[in-house]
C-alpha cells in the first residue's frame, strides 16, 4: 500500500484549514457577516480585512460563512448522489435484466431535462432554499455518476471473486458492499469530486436564480456571483471567495485523485 | 440483420424514453408556481382577461387533454407557437440551434484537443512520488473556476483592451464565417475550460487503467516508444470512457450552454428555454426540454456505436467468442 | 561471449526482497530453461532483463547487461534500441498481452513496418488461415492467440526471447503445439530462450541448459540432463522427485518440507536451510558461493559432497 | 459637447453634427407581451419605451413634467372637464397615410372600451368626439388633473384607426404609427431593427437613419458591447456601473432619476396575517430607514419617497410623512401594545437586482426593532404567482416597484385596491384613503393640490399597507465618441429612448 | 481404493443438458455445453474432470455449484435440489476457479479475503486464517498483503485456503494447481488429501493435468464436446481407458 503523495497531504492541509475557517464563523470570529459595518465597497482595510461589499458588509465574516455554507451544502449534496449512484447502478449493474433497464431509463429521462429546468422545477415543489439547492444538485449530478458506476458494476460483477463470494454463500448486501463497491469506489470518488464541483457550480447559479441559499446568508456561489458582478470595481469581492473556492477544489480534487490512487491497490508500470 | 434488430431495439426504448420525458416536462411546467398569465399578463390583468388567454391557448382544458393535443401536435411536427413571440416554437428552435451547435461543437472539439493530450500526459507521468502535479493541479483549477467568473472577465477584458477577438455581437456564421468564428471563439475557450478539465481527469483515469494492461507492457518490451505506444494502444483502449464523456457533454452542452450564451449575448437554445422557463411560456420549454432530450438520445446511439468501433469486444456488432 | 549476463541483480519491492543475488548467464543460441517455485523470483528476474518491472520494484544492487550493454544504465532512448533489437517477451496471459482494439494483422503490422508480409509471419507460427489476420484477439482462442504474441516477438529477430510461462494458461495437446513454435522458430533463427516455468520435466526436455532459482538466488545452473538426472542442489533433487505426474497411484508424495522464504532483505545464509535435510550449521549464516560441481553451478556449501544416492529426499513409498 | 446641459437635461444632443447614421442601442429586456405590440395593452416600461419609436401620443412630458405639444399642437381648456385638442397637421401613418381626427377618436375611444390598464388612468372620461376635422374633443365627468399627464404615455398613442377597423392591420402583429421610426425586423428576445420614418413630421428629424436594438439580459454583455463600440448606448442595471466603467476610454456614465419606486407589501387579506393590527405596520414604516436604502442598497442614487413619486413637481415631501418622525422605540412600544414583540415575518423577493439589497438594507432596519425578518427570493413568475395569483394571498410582506409616471397623483390610484384591483388580495380598502386620492385627483394644480396629496401621503403612510421606500434610478452609457443623445434628468415613464430621434451618430470613429 | 459408494452421494447430475444462445439474434447459434450429462459424486469422494478446452468442463461445476441453471434435466445437492435462498448453503461448499488473475478481490487483503467465508457464517477467524496460510505453504505475513504484491502461484494458493477454511462438505477445484510448481503442487494436493480424510468432503477436480487428476481422484470422468465420454475408477481408467478418446489423452501425458 501507497502512502498518500505530497499533493494530497497539501490538499488534506488545505481542507483542514478550510473547515477550520468556516467553524470560525459558527463561533463570531470574523464578526456579524450580515451587519452594515462601513461604507459600501471600501477596500480592505483595518475594521474589514477583506474590504466591504456592496451593502457595506465586511467581506471577511462573510466569506467565512460561506465556506462552511458552500462546503456543507455541496459535500452533503454529493454524498447523497453518491450514495444513491452507487446503490442504484451498482444494483442495476449488478442484476442486470428489468431493473437495469428500469434504473437507465429513468436516469435517461433524468438526463435529458436541462439542469436549470430541473433546478427550478425542483425549487417550485419544495419552495427556494437549502433543500431545494441540494436536491437539486443531486438531480444534476446523478444521472452520470450512476450511468459510470453502472458500467463499473457491469464489469466487476463478472469476476471471480465475485462468484466466489456467492458461492460461499454470501448474501446480497455482502457481494454488493465488500465485493462490487470497494472495485467501483475509484469511479464513484473521481465522479464524486467532478460532482463537488458542478454542485458549487449549481449551488451558485441557483442562488443567483434565487432558489438556493437565501439573502442575506452567504454561499461561495452567491458572493462569486456578486464579486464577479464587481469584478473590476471591487476586485477584493472576487478574490476572497475566489481564492477560497479555488483552493477548495482544488484541494477536493487532489485528494480525491489521492485517495483513489492509494485506495487503488494496482501495479504501475513506466512507458520507458 | 443485426444491425437492424439493435437498431429497432434502440429505437423503441429511445422512442419511450422520449415519451416520459415528454410526461415529465408537461407534468413539471404545469407544477411550476406562478402561471403563464400572472406572469405576462403582469398584475394588473384581471381575472376574464387571464381566462381568454387561458382558452387561447387551450390552457382551459384538463391536462391530459392539453397533453394529448400536444403529443398528437408534436407527432405531426408542429411544436405550437410561443406564447410571448407568438411565432412557431419549432422554426425559433431552429434558427437557434446552429449557434447552440456551433459553440457546443467548438468547444467539445477544444475539449477533446486539449483535455485528452492532458489526461494522457498527467498519466502517463503519474507516479507514486507526485509527478504530474501540474497537470493535476492545471485540470483541477479548469473545475474549479466558475463559467460566469471567466466569462466575465474575459468579456470585459477583451472588449475594454479590444484585443482583436470581438465579444458581444454575434454573426451569423452564413453572413461572415470569419466574423462568426471570431465571435464564437472565445464563448468555446470559456465554455470549453470545464470541459477540458472534466476530459483531462476521465482521461487520466481510463489510461491509468489501460497502463497496466499485459499488452502495453509487451509493447513497452519490443522497445516501442511512450509515443508510439500512446497513439496505437493506449488511446484506442482507453477512449470508451472517454467517448462516452465527450458524449455526454456535447448533449448537456447543447441543452444549455447558457451561462456563457447569457454572458456573451448568444441567441443561443439554452437562453431561449430559460428565458421561457421564466415567463412559463409551456411550449416553448416543452419544445425545448423534448429537443435536448431527443439530442441527448441521439448522442447516446451514437456514442454507443463509436464505442463499438473503437472497442470490438463492446460493440453492438461484437459477437461471442467462439 | 555471453548474450545476457544477470551479476548479484537484487531487486525489493515494497517490504519484499524478490531477488536476492541473482546471477544468470544466457549464450548465443542458447535455450535456458529458469525453473522455480512459486514466488521464487522467476517473473522478476525475467522482467528484469527488459528493464520492465513494475514501479513498486527497486533495483539495489548489481547488473543485467544484454549484449555487452548494461540495461539498468542506459538511457530511454538506448534502452528502448535494445529491446527492439535484442529482445523479445512473450507472457503468460496470451489473449490479454494482445492488444483488444487492433485485428491481429493490423498489430503485427504495426510491430514490422509498412509493407511487411504479415501472412509469411503468422506462417511461421502455423496461422495460415486468413481469418486469423483479420480477426480480434478476443476471437482467438488462447493457443491461437500465443501463437500470434509469439509472431509478434520473433517478428524483428531479437536475439534473446524471454517467454515468462507461456503456456501456463493452455491445456495440455496446446501447450505442447505452442512449444513446438517456439522452440523450431528459435532454433531456425538463431535466438537464445530464457524460459521461465515451473514444469521442470518439460524444461529439461527442450532446453540445453537449466537454471533453477530459489529465495531469489538461482541457486543451480548446469546442463538440463546433468541437473535433472543428477542435481547438486538439495533444493533441485527435491522438486525434480516432486511431480505428481511421477508419481503412481495411490502413492503419496513428499514435498519440500517446510514453506517457501518470503524475504524482506538479504538472506543470511542459504535461504533453503530451514527446509533443506542436509543443512548444517553453517547454512543458517554463511551465504553460499558459486560452487563448480561438475558440469553445474550451485549455491549449496555441501554440494561439493553431491547428495547421497542412498538418502532419497523425496517420493517416500509406504 | 462641453457647454454645461440646460436644467432638466443629463444631456442634450449636439445639434451642429450631421444627420444620418446608424444607432446601435443595447437594453436589458425585450418587450414581452401576451397582448403583441398592441400599445394599449403594453403595461411596462421596457415596452412602451420600444413602441415609443413607432408611436406618438397627443401629448408627452418636458424635462420638468410640464405637458408639451406632439400630435396635437395645441389644445384648450374651456372648463376644467373639457380638452379640446388641435391636431398638426402633416402627421401620416409610416404608410403614408395622414392621421386624422378620427383615427384619434377611434384611438381613445378603443382604449376606453379595452381592458388596458391605462383606462383607469385616463380618468373619468364622458365622451370624445371629434370637433371638426381637425380637432377633438374630449368631456370628463369631473375634473381630473393627471389627465394630460395620461395622455403622454404609449398606451393613449394615437393609431392607424381606418386600418385598424377594416382589419388590414392587426396592432398586436404590426407597428404602424406616427413615430419617427418603421420596424424592420424584430426577433423575439434577440434584437429590433428600425429605419428612419421618411414621412415623419417633424424637419430634420429622427436624426440617424436606422436604429439597431440588441436584447442582452447580462449586464456584462451589455457593458462589452459599449467598451467595444458595437452598442453606442446601453442601459445599464446596476448602481454602481460608473465605478465599473470608470477608465474605459469615450464612455459615459449618466443616473437618469425617474419617478419610480420601490415600495413594501404588507399583506393584511391572509387569513392569519401578522399585519392585521395597524399597529403592527406602522411600527415597520417607522423602523424602515428609507434614507439607509436609498445610500446602501441604490448606492446614493434613489431618493426616500412618500406615495406621490418624489422628484415630480407638487409631490410630498418625504421626511414630513408621520413614520418619518418618530424613533425605533416607539416603533417597539407600538409592537408591544399589538402584543408582537417577537415579530418574525417571510420578505418574497424577485432576484433581479437590487431588490435582494434593497430587501437586506429593510432586513436590517426591521432588526433594530427587534424584528425578524426571513428573505425569500424567488424568480419572477413564481413570485408574481406567490404575490397576484391568490386572493387572498399567501405571502407575509412582498417587495416590488411601480412606475411613478407623470403626475404624483396617478400612482396614488393604486392604493385603492377597488380600482388597483392587482392588490386585491393582499390589502383592504381604506374608504378614507380612498376618498382622499379622489379628492387630490379633482384638484387642479397649486397650493390646494399639494395640501391634498399630502393628506393622501400621510394617510397611506399611516394606513401603512403599501409602504413606498426609495426611488429606483436608471443608469445610462454612452460612447462619446459615438453618439450626441438627448436625454431627461428625469423620467416619468422609464422612457431612456424618448428623445431618440435627436440623438446625432457620430460618423466619425 | 476408491470410495464411491461407501456412503451417501453429495451431488447429482441427472441428464443435464446446458444450452447457451451466441451470436446474432436472428442468427442465434445454440450451443450445447453440456448434453445429457449426468454424474454423482459420493460423500468424502474426488471425482476428477478431464477434457480438452471448451468441452463443458467448467459449465459442468457451474451447474454443480447451482451457478448455472440447466436448460434440461435435475441437480441434487445432498439430496435436495438447490435452495432458493443461497444462503442456506453458507460454507457448505466452495470453489476455487479457473482465472488466478480475477480470483481475488484486489481491494481486500489476503488475511480478509481468506477469512470471508468464516464471516458470511458469523464464525470467528480466530487463527484459522493463519493456519490455512500456511497449510497452503504462505507466511502469515502474507495476509496483509493485497493479491497485486503476489506472484501468480502465491495469488491462486490464497484461492485454496479460502476455499478450504471454512471446510466445506463440497469443493470444486477448476485449474486449481495448473499455474503452480510441482513442489507446491504436491503440497496443496496433500493438503487436499489430509483434508479430505480428515473432514470427508467430497470434491469434483477439474484439470487437464492427467498427473495431478491420478494424483487426488478416486473416480475420472472424460468429458468431450459436451458429453461425458466416460466415467471410470482412477486405477481402472489409467490402467485400460475404455473410451478412444480417454486413450488418446493418456498418450500426451
Ligand atoms: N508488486 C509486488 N509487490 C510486492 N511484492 C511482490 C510484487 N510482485 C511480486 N512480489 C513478490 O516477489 C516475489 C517474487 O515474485 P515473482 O512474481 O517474481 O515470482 P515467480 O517466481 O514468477 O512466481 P510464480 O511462479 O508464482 O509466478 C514473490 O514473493 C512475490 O510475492
Ligand atoms: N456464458 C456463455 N455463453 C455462451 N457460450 C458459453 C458461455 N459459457 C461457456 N460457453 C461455451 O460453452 C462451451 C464450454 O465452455 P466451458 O467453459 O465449460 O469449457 P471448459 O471445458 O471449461 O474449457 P477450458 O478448459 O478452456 O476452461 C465453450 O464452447 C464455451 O465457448
Ligand atoms: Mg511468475
Ligand atoms: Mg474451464
Ligand atoms: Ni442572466
Amino acid at each position: 500500500m501507497r502512502k498518500l503523495d505530497r499533493l494530497s497531504i497539501g490538499g488534506l492541509v488545505c481542507l483542514a484549514v478550510l473547515v477550520v475557517f468556516a467553524l470560525g464563523s459558527l463561533v463570531g470570529a470574523g464578526g456579524d457577516p450580515d451587519a452594515i459595518v462601513g461604507p459600501r465597497l471600501q477596500p480592505p482595510g483595518p475594521g474589514w480585512w477583506l474590504g466591504t461589499d456592496n451593502l457595506g458588509r465586511s467581506v471577511l465574516p462573510r466569506v467565512m460563512e460561506g465556506v462552511g455554507t458552500t462546503l456543507l451544502l455541496s459535500s452533503v449534496a454529493v454524498l447523497v448522489t453518491a450514495a444513491l449512484s452507487a446503490t442504484f447502478g451498482i444494483i442495476a449493474g449488478y442484476r442486470g435484466g428489468y431493473l437495469n433497464e428500469l434504473v437507465m431509463r429513468l436516469v435517461e429521462v433524468l438526463y435529458s431535462f436541462p439542469a436549470i429546468v430541473l433546478a427550478i422545477l425542483v425549487a417550485a415543489v419544495l419552495g427556494p432554499g437549502q433543500t431545494a439547492a441540494l436536491a437539486s444538485i443531486v438531480l444534476v449530478t446523478i444521472p452520470l455518476m450512476t450511468r459510470l458506476v453502472r458500467a463499473a458494476a457491469v464489469a466487476v460483477s463478472q469476476r471471480d471473486y465475485v462468484t466466489s463470494a456467492v458461492i460461499s454463500g454470501a448474501g446480497l448486501p455482502r457481494v454488493l458492499g465488500r465485493h462490487v463497491l470497494p472495485n467501483v469506489a475509484g469511479t464513484i470518488a473521481v465522479q464524486g469530486t467532478y460532482a463537488l464541483s458542478v454542485g458549487i457550480a449549481v449551488e451558485g447559479g441557483l442562488s443567483f436564480l434565487g432558489f438556493g441559499v437565501q439573502p442575506p446568508q452567504a454561499s461561495l456561489g452567491v458572493l462569486i456571483q456578486q464579486g464577479g458582478t464587481y469584478m473590476i470595481a471591487a476586485p477584493w469581492l472576487i478574490l476572497g471567495p475566489g481564492v477560497v473556492l479555488v483552493a477548495a477544489i482544488l484541494a477536493i480534487n487532489v485528494v480525491g485523485d489521492g485517495l483513489r490512487d492509494r485506495l487503488e491497490p494496482r501495479e504501475t508500470r513506466s512507458l520507458t | 440483420m443485426r444491425l437492424l434488430m439493435w437498431w429497432s431495439g434502440r429505437a423503441l426504448s429511445s422512442a419511450a424514453t422520449l415519451l416520459g420525458v415528454s410526461v415529465l416536462i408537461f407534468t413539471a411546467v404545469r407544477l411550476m408556481p406562478g402561471g403563464f398569465a400572472e406572469t405576462v399578463l403582469g398584475p394588473f390583468a384581471t381575472a376574464e382577461q387571464k381566462a381568454e388567454l387561458a382558452a387561447r391557448y387551450g390552457l382551459d382544458q384538463p391536462v391530459f387533454m392539453q397533453y394529448g393535443h400536444w403529443l398528437a401536435a408534436v407527432a405531426g411536427g408542429d411544436f405550437g407557437i410561443s406564447m410571448i413571440s407568438r411565432q412557431p416554437v419549432g422554426a425559433e428552435l431552429l434558427a437557434r440551434l446552429p449557434v447552440t451547435g456551433e459553440l457546443t461543437v467548438l468547444a467539445v472539439v477544444a475539449s477533446a484537443l486539449v483535455g485528452v493530450p492532458l489526461g494522457v500526459l498527467t498519466a502517463v507521468r503519474a507516479r507514486p512520488g507526485g509527478g504530474g502535479a501540474a497537470g493535476r493541479l492545471l485540470s483541477g483549477l479548469g473545475v474549479s473556476v466558475p463559467e460566469f467568473v471567466l466569462g466575465s472577465l474575459v468579456v470585459f477584458v477583451f472588449s475594454r483592451y479590444a484585443l482583436g477577438l470581438q465579444v458581444g455581437t454575434w454573426v451569423p456564421f452564413t453572413r461572415d464565417p470569419a466574423a462568426n468564428l471570431a465571435t464564437m471563439v472565445l464563448p468555446a475557450a470559456v465554455l470549453s475550460v470545464f470541459a477540458i478539465s472534466v476530459t483531462a481527469r476521465t482521461t487520466r483515469d481510463a489510461v491509468l487503467g489501460v497502463l497496466v494492461e499485459p499488452y502495453v507492457t509487451a509493447a513497452v518490451g519490443r522497445g516501442e516508444s511512450p509515443w508510439f505506444i500512446v497513439r496505437h494502444h493506449i488511446l484506442r483502449n482507453a477512449a470508451a470512457p472517454v467517448v462516452t464523456l465527450l458524449g455526454t457533454i456535447t448533449a448537456y452542452l447543447l441543452g444549455g450552454a447558457l451561462i456563457v450564451e447569457h454572458v456573451f449575448n448568444l441567441p443561443g437554445v439554452g437562453s431561449y428555454i430559460v428565458q421561457a422557463v421564466g415567463r412559463r411560456d409551456y411550449a416553448v420549454v416543452q419544445a425545448g426540454v423534448l429537443l435536448a432530450a431527443a439530442v441527448f438520445i441521439v448522442m447516446n446511439v451514437l456514442i454507443d456505436l463509436l464505442v463499438g468501433v473503437l472497442d470490438p469486444r463492446l460493440g453492438v456488432l461484437a459477437g461471442r467468442r467462439s | 561471449m555471453s548474450l545476457l549476463t544477470v551479476r548479484n541483480l537484487v531487486i525489493d519491492y515494497a517490504g519484499t526482497r524478490a531477488l536476492d543475488g541473482a546471477d544468470l548467464e544466457v549464450a548465443q543460441g542458447e535455450t535456458v530453461g529458469l525453473v522455480g517455485e512459486s514466488g521464487s523470483g522467476k517473473s522478476t528476474l525475467g522482467s528484469a532483463v527488459g528493464r520492465l518491472l513494475p514501479r513498486a520494484a527497486r533495483r539495489s544492487e548489481g547488473e543485467v547487461v544484454v549484449a555487452g550493454e548494461p540495461v539498468f544504465d542506459l538511457p530511454a532512448d538506448r534502452l528502448r534500441r535494445l529491446r527492439r533489437k535484442h529482445l523479445g517477451f512473450v507472457f503468460q496471459d496470451p489473449i490479454a498481452s494482445l492488444d483488444p482494439t487492433m485485428r491481429v494483422g493490423d498489430q503485427l503490422r504495426l510491430v514490422l513496418g509498412r509493407g511487411a508480409d504479415v501472412g509469411f509471419h503468422l506462417g511461421r507460427v502455423k496461422l495460415d488461415d486468413p481469418r486469423v489476420m483479420r480477426a480480434y484477439p478476443h476471437q482467438l482462442s488462447g493457443g491461437m492467440a500465443q501463437r500470434v504474441a509469439i509472431a509478434m516477438a520473433m517478428a524483428t529477430g531479437p536475439e534473446l526471447l524471454v517467454a515468462d510461462e507461456p503456456t501456463a494458461a493452455l491445456d495440455s495437446q496446446v501447450r505442447e503445439e505452442v512449444l513446438n513454435v517456439v522452440f523450431s522458430l528459435a532454433a531456425a533463427a538463431g535466438t537464445s530462450i530464457l524460459w521461465l516455468s515451473h514444469d521442470l520435466p518439460a524444461v529439461a526436455r527442450r532446453c540445453d541448459r537449466v537454471a533453477v532459482m530459489y529465495g531469489g538466488r538461482v541457486v543451480e545452473t548446469g546442463p538440463a540432463r546433468e541437473v535433472l538426472g543428477n542435481p547438486a542442489h538439495p533444493y533441485t533433487a527435491a522438486l525434480a522427485g516432486s511431480a505428481p505426474a511421477a508419481a503412481a497411484h495411490g502413492v503419496r508424495l513428499e514435498p519440500v518440507r517446510g514453506r517457501p522464504p518470503v524475504l524482506t532483505g538479504p538472506s543470511p545464509g542459504c535461504a533453503f536451510a530451514p527446509r533443506c535435510p542436509f543443512a548444517e550449521e553453517r547454512c543458517e549464516h554463511e551465504r553460499p558461493e558459486p560452487v563448480r560441481v561438475g558440469e553445474q553451478d550451485v549455491l549449496c556449501h555441501r554440494a561439493p559432497r553431491r547428495i547421497p544416492a542412498t538418502e532419497p529426499p523425496n517420493g517416500v513409498r509406504p | 459637447s462641453d457647454q454645461p446641459n440646460p436644467t432638466g437635461y443629463l444631456a442634450t444632443a449636439d445639434q451642429s453634427l450631421p444627420v444620418g447614421g446608424t444607432l446601435n442601442l443595447a437594453v436589458h429586456i425585450d418587450s414581452g407581451a401576451a397582448t403583441g405590440y398592441d400599445p394599449q395593452l403594453a403595461d411596462v416600461a421596457t415596452t412602451w419605451q420600444l413602441l415609443s419609436l413607432s408611436y406618438e401620443t397627443l401629448v408627452t412630458v418636458g424635462p420638468d413634467f410640464s405637458i408639451q405639444p406632439m400630435l396635437a399642437e395645441k389644445w384648450d381648456t374651456p372648463d376644467p372637464k373639457t380638452y379640446v385638442f388641435h391636431l398638426r397637421d402633416g402627421v401620416t401613418f409610416s404608410n403614408g397615410r395622414e392621421m386624422t381626427a378620427d383615427d384619434v377618436v377611434g384611438s381613445l375611444k378603443r382604449l376606453l372600451a379595452s381592458k388596458s390598464v391605462w383606462r383607469g388612468q385616463l380618468g373619468p372620461v364622458k365622451s370624445v368626439t371629434k370637433d371638426g376635422d381637425r380637432a377633438v374633443k374630449v368631456t370628463l365627468n369631473e375634473p381630473y388633473t393627471p389627465f394630460l399627464a395620461a395622455l403622454a404615455n404609449i398606451p393613449a398613442a394615437v393609431l392607424p384607426m381606418k386600418e385598424i377597423d377594416d382589419k388590414s392591420v392587426d396592432p398586436a402583429k404590426t407597428l404602424l404609427g406616427t413615430g419617427p421610426y418603421v420596424v424592420e425586423n424584430h426577433r423575439q428576445d434577440v434584437s429590433w431593427t428600425f429605419k428612419r420614418n421618411d414621412k415623419y413630421w417633424a424637419k430634420g428629424k429622427p436624426a440617424a437613419e436606422a436604429v439597431n436594438v440588441t436584447i442582452a439580459p447580462e449586464e456584462a454583455a451589455r457593458i462589452a458591447a459599449l467598451q467595444n463600440g458595437s452598442a453606442a448606448l446601453a442601459t445599464l442595471g446596476n448602481v454602481d456601473s460608473a465605478t465599473m466603467l470608470a477608465g474605459a476610454k469615450n464612455v459615459q456614465v449618466v443616473t437618469q432619476a425617474t419617478t419610480d419606486f420601490y415600495y413594501l407589501m404588507l399583506n393584511t387579506q391572509a387569513p392569519s396575517s401578522k399585519f392585521a393590527d395597524p399597529r403592527v405596520r406602522q411600527a415597520v414604516a417607522i423602523a424602515l430607514d428609507p434614507k439607509q436604502i436609498a445610500d446602501v442598497a441604490l448606492g446614493g442614487k434613489g431618493r426616500p419617497t412618500a406615495i406621490t413619486p418624489a422628484g415630480l413637481p407638487g409631490a410630498c415631501d418625504p421626511a414630513a410623512l408621520p413614520s418619518s418622525s418618530k424613533s425605533v422605540d416607539e416603533a417597539k412600544k407600538l409592537l408591544a401594545d399589538a402584543g408582537a414583540q417577537n415579530l418574525t415575518f417571510t420578505l418574497s423577493i424577485f432576484s433581479t437586482e437590487p431588490a435582494p439589497a434593497v430587501a437586506q438594507v429593510i432586513q436590517q432596519n426591521l432588526q433594530q426593532a427587534g424584528i425578524t425578518v426571513k428573505i425569500e427570493q424567488l424568480d419572477e413568475a413564481s413570485w408574481s404567482g406567490k404575490v397576484y395569483g391568490k386572493a387572498p394571498a399567501e405571502f407575509d410582506a412582498a417587495l416590488s416597484w411601480f412606475a411613478g409616471y407623470a403626475d404624483p397623483g396617478m400612482v396614488t390610484k393604486w392604493w385603492n385596491p377597488e380600482t388597483a384591483g392587482f392588490n386585491v388580495g393582499f390589502m383592504k380598502p381604506d374608504k378614507e384613503l380612498n376618498t382622499l386620492i379622489d379628492a387630490a385627483g379633482k384638484e387642479p394644480a397649486g397650493a390646494a393640490r399639494d395640501k391634498a396629496l399630502a393628506a393622501v401621503c400621510a394617510k397611506a403612510d399611516t394606513d401603512a399597507q403599501m409602504i413606498p421606500l426609495v426611488t429606483r434610478p436608471a443608469t445610462i452609457a454612452f460612447r462619446t465618441d459615438a453618439l450626441s443623445p438627448s436625454l431627461y434628468a428625469t423620467e416619468g415613464y422609464g422612457n431612456v429612448l424618448r428623445l431618440i430621434a435627436d440623438a446625432r451618430v457620430k460618423k466619425t470613429q | 481404493m476408491s470410495r464411491a459408494g461407501d456412503c451417501g452421494v453429495i451431488l447429482e447430475l441427472d441428464d443435464v443438458t446446458v444450452t447457451f444462445a451466441a451470436g446474432p439474434p436472428l442468427r442465434r447459434i445454440h450451443l450445447d455445453a453440456m448434453r445429457h450429462v449426468s454424474l454423482s459424486v459420493a460423500e468424502g469422494e474426488t471425482l476428477g474432470l478431464v477434457g480438452e478446452s471448451g468441452s463443458g468442463k467448467t459449465t459442468t461445476s457451474r451447474v454443480a455449484l447451482g451457478l448455472q441453471r440447466p436448460a434440461s434435466g435435475t441437480v441434487r445437492f445432498d439430496g435436495r435440489p438447490f435452495p432458493k435462498r443461497r444462503r442456506e448453503l453458507a460454507g457448505r461448499m466452495q470453489a476455487v476457479l479457473q482465472h488466478p488473475h480475477w480470483s481475488l478481490n484486489p481491494r481486500m487483503r489476503v488475511g480478509q479475503s481468506v477469512a470471508e467465508p468464516l464471516d458470511v457464517l458469523g464464525r470467528p477467524a480466530g487463527d484459522a486464517v493463519t493456519e490455512m496460510l500456511e497449510h497452503v505453504g504462505l507466511e502469515a505475513s502474507f495476509a496483509s498483503r493485497y493479491p497485486h504484491e503476489l506472484s501468480g502461484g502465491q495469488r491462486q494458493r490464497v484461492s485454496i485456503a479460502r476455499a478450504l477454511v471454512t471446510r466445506p462438505r463440497f469443493i470444486v477445484f477448476d485449474e486449481a494447481v495448473s499455474a503452480l510448481d510441482v513442489s507446491v503442487q504436491v503440497q496443496i494436493l496433500n493438503l487436499i488429501k489430509d483434508l479430505q480424510a480428515e473432514y470427508g468432503f467430497s470434491a469434483l477436480f477439474i484439470s487437464h493435468d492427467l498427473g495431478a487428476v491420478r494424483y487426488v481422484a478416486d473416480r475420472i470422468a472424460v468429458m468431450r464436446k459436451g458429453e461425458i465420454v466416460e466415467t471410470a475408477d482412477t486405477a481402472t481408467f489409467y490402467t485400460a481407458p475404455a473410451h478412444e478418446y480417454s486413450k488418446q489423452l493418456l498418450e500426451a501425458l
